[in-house]
């Protein structure tokens, strides 16, 4: 793997052609303290590796956006990495609760955190604004619901018909990271399965960084393919099994015994510190 | 009656089962929703549409999935689509008939908590939140609400209104089966063995029961043994 | 060929299993003289079968919808058998004008035409509001234009931002019919190559018709494939060649000589209809 | 100078293609924008990105395609998209550079009309409409506008304005190059054998001139071969 041809930046939100560099440069150039961080993968291809990297570089202050927070923000949480939370659904998926999460939120453990939650329609149109580099989106949902208190949600008339609906504003991360199958040299990314909102994040996001199980000489077309080009992407990494615990479909598969087990690991402070530092993940 | 032995929480997923029998189309979640959906394509209604919010539409897993996501949902659906692409056009404008839910607190108008238990800014319990609940309780035409019956679960007062009760047809739980009747739920059968007195001391409101309690029909042999098969796969 | 198991229609705008039948009963049992009509397929799978079937069965005082009206609409305005075009581009695509649509909106003949007409990204945006069910979509665009004076068109402000965008009305036809590579038993459909609004068109649509090229018994996902169930569909017809002189890639090939020669036939208003009559599509 | 015989109509292709060297990305319609485009593949920039409305982006089309939604287009494509995901994802938040428009009016601030000649109720001539110049137009960091260059085109008022032209850089036509200057459209360069005088015949508003107006290189024979080359494809 070598950079390929970047050409330089220009106004107008057009971004380089992505470079193809290891894990630890993509996350050192793009994920700096405080940054609005959206790492995406709805169960499937969740980029465990980009965040195990984050926090072996020491990132903090982040402001981590998730539709499904799942293990991986779980353990960046639980180490104090993040000084906010945007979400729709913080839980282990089959198994419980997310422990740390949930300490964080119950008891400030490590540390306070801000929660800003949605439902996962509301999350969904608002990467979807995003992507559209449109302020908000339209919908029905919130209304009669406790969220309307809670989070940031408006509504608006429409002006045919009077009816009012929802507006969600939409998310700007400063950063998404997403894991994909594969890329070719020139970084363009290809992902199959679940897709999730991965193409949304990455098109919402002021820089993107895209994990892949392997590069290519040429991307084949998949049956369910999500192709994102290079040049709106930032980097591409090569971190093959950089999903696991959670899979990349046709490549790994997911580790359901390790989602189980992460209810034990987590439930207690001491040996959730205890296994991050085997991992190398605490200080 | 079958004679057979069996759990509450067994008839439980039966009975939920048995309520997508004649549907076309039901979103699920993980754990006994998706248990019972996977039962009832075994028993009563094989050409059931199974939709998880993952995006699988049309899913035909072989196992019960630990995750809305696992491989195997993606593998064997009809279609797989974006999660906006399913909230926006599948789940928004109702093309899926009948959605099972669950949550941590019910109320007599059949709202739902899944986010906090105690204070919003300081909860006892922090709970997973909302989820695709809201938006799919407003969008499917029925709502089934799968729960556990204990004082706890069952309260006069929601800590918080994360989902709105409107669309719920009936709630089934280890007990028995509630249905909305006159603004209020009501219990409209008991499990086999359970008394309307014992269900009114799991319920932490005032639970109307219906003039004529129905008993629910205990599981049949191919019913329990189609479910112990599913979750030995 | 034959039915497939069809349930009772019930509320909640759910749908029958899709019915296999054929064009004509297809054409015949959804569109009647008078409704909402769109016939989608951007540049490919155009439904021209559908199309001419509608004229054999001599429908009239149709609204006649499509992004692109394409020679398929020329032909459906010169026979007189619209009251109304919504669309956002009348052109021959690389040959020129469509003549048959200018002569009706310049001299009005055969009949005067209603026309109401949007930009590219107004109809897209249309139909996907109509799909979601939703009064109106967000956008930015028509600002600044005559468009503005002339369609429909009104404006939203931002609860967030206070910035003040397009909103349009969603497309809701009566009927909606598209042209596909193929159908399973079942009448559940894919497509493949260029996807243009079709899904958006079915979903948004009252009923739904999809003619195909081939039924097979079990659907293979192609790369690029777009599926729709079966179940939104109201009835799917075998129809080779169905989109003739547009394409379905990998079936059939753009007929470009046929988009040329079109241009000397609809010149003049008696070789139009003389070829018309030939083709049996003018009594 | 090559001394090489071609024509003006050539000489405006291999120029709109001049201007895409060192760009990245391109939208495109059909005829001379989609030549110029390819034109600019071959001879000057070929990781250019060529994006046609029909969905298809990084299309490699071999011939200059009839229509913006050929097969090969799709078949050669990086990615195909819908039309709706076009428009939201891609024109509308500014991902594709350069734009080649056309028009039947152009107005002095490059604002376009291609709906009517005419009053628009009884129009003396329906033009095709907006299409996707309206969006485009506003989305694209820069448009480049190519048209011919006669008194009916360039007119001090539109007759309808479909699009706007304050993104506007460069009006290629087949007599020279217009750019914009003090908030209107100012003759910056003439074709070999083009007067000033001879442009301003031809254009319908009152025309400025730079102070010091260029002469177009006349093709070189790379461009000139190339661009013959394709079109006999």
């Amino acid at each position: 793997m070598q950079p390929v041809r970047t050409l330089a930046a220009e106004g107008g939100g057009l971004r380089h052609v992505a470079q193809i560099v290891s894990l630890s440069e993509a996350v050192a150039e793009t994920v700096r303290d405080g940054v609005s961080l959206a790492l995406e993968g709805f169960t499937h291809l969740i980029p465990f590796a980009a965040g195990h990297e984050v926090l072996r570089q020491g990132r903090r202050e982040l402001e981590l956006i998730r539709m499904t927070p799942d293990i991986l923000y779980d353990q960046m949480v639980g180490v104090g990495a993040a000084r906010k939370l945007v979400f729709s659904y913080g839980g282990n998926p089959g198994v419980g609760s997310l422990h740390r999460f949930r300490d964080a939120v119950e008891h400030g453990w490590p540390r306070a955190i801000e929660v800003e939650e949605h439902s996962h329609a509301g999350m969904a149109n608002r990467y979807v604004a995003g992507a559209a580099k449109l302020p908000f989106a339209v919908m029905r949902g919130y209304a009669g619901t406790d969220l309307v208190e809670h989070t940031q949600v408006a509504t608006v008339r429409c002006p045919f018909t009077g009816e009012e609906l929802a507006a969600v504003p939409a998310l700007r991360p400063d950063v998404a990271i997403v894991h994909a199958q594969e890329s070719d040299r020139d970084g363009n990314v290809q992902l199959w399965g679940i897709p999730g909102v991965q193409k949304e994040a990455v098109l919402a996001a002021g820089r993107a960084v895209v994990t892949v199980e392997r590069i290519v000489d040429r991307l084949e077309l998949k049956p369910g393919g999500v192709v994102i080009p290079g040049w709106v992407i930032d980097f591409v990494a090569h971190a093959p099994g950089g999903s696991l615990p959670s899979y990349a479909l046709g490549v790994t598969e997911r580790d359901n015994d390790f989602y189980r087990e992460w209810d034990v690991i987590s439930r207690d402070r001491e040996h959730f510190q205890g296994w991050m530092r085997e991992q190398g993940l605490l200080r | 009656m079958s004679g057979l032995e069996y759990t509450n929480g067994e008839l439980q997923t039966i009975v939920a089962a048995r309520s997508l029998a004649g549907k076309r189309s039901c979103f699920i979640g993980v754990g006994r929703p998706s248990t019972a959906a996977l039962l009832a394509r075994m028993v009563h209604n094989p050409a059931l549409v199974l939709v998880y919010e993952s995006g699988t539409i049309g899913a035909k897993p072989y196992r019960v999935p630990l995750s809305i996501g696992d491989g195997e949902l993606a593998q064997t659906a009809d279609l797989v689509v974006s999660v906006p692409e399913m909230f926006n056009y599948w789940i928004g404008p109702g093309r899926v008939q009948v959605a099972f839910l669950g949550a941590a607190q019910i109320d007599p108008h059949a709202n739902l908590n899944s986010t906090v238990i105690g204070d919003y800014d300081r909860p006892r319990t922090r709970l997973p939140g909302a989820g695709g609940a809201p938006e799919i309780a407003t969008g499917c035409e029925e709502v089934v609400v799968i729960a556990p019956h204990t004082t706890r679960t069952f309260v006069d007062h929601l800590d918080f209104k994360t989902t709105r009760g409107e669309r719920t047809t009936m709630v089934i739980t280890d007990l028995g089966v509630l249905e909305p009747a006159g603004g209020a739920l009501t219990l409209t059968a008991v499990h086999p063995g359970v008394s309307v007195e014992q269900v009114r001391e799991n319920t932490g409101f005032e639970l109307r029961a219906s003039d004529s309690v129905r008993v629910s029909e205990p599981p049949s042999g191919e019913e329990l043994h189609a479910l112990r098969e599913l979750l030995s796969r």
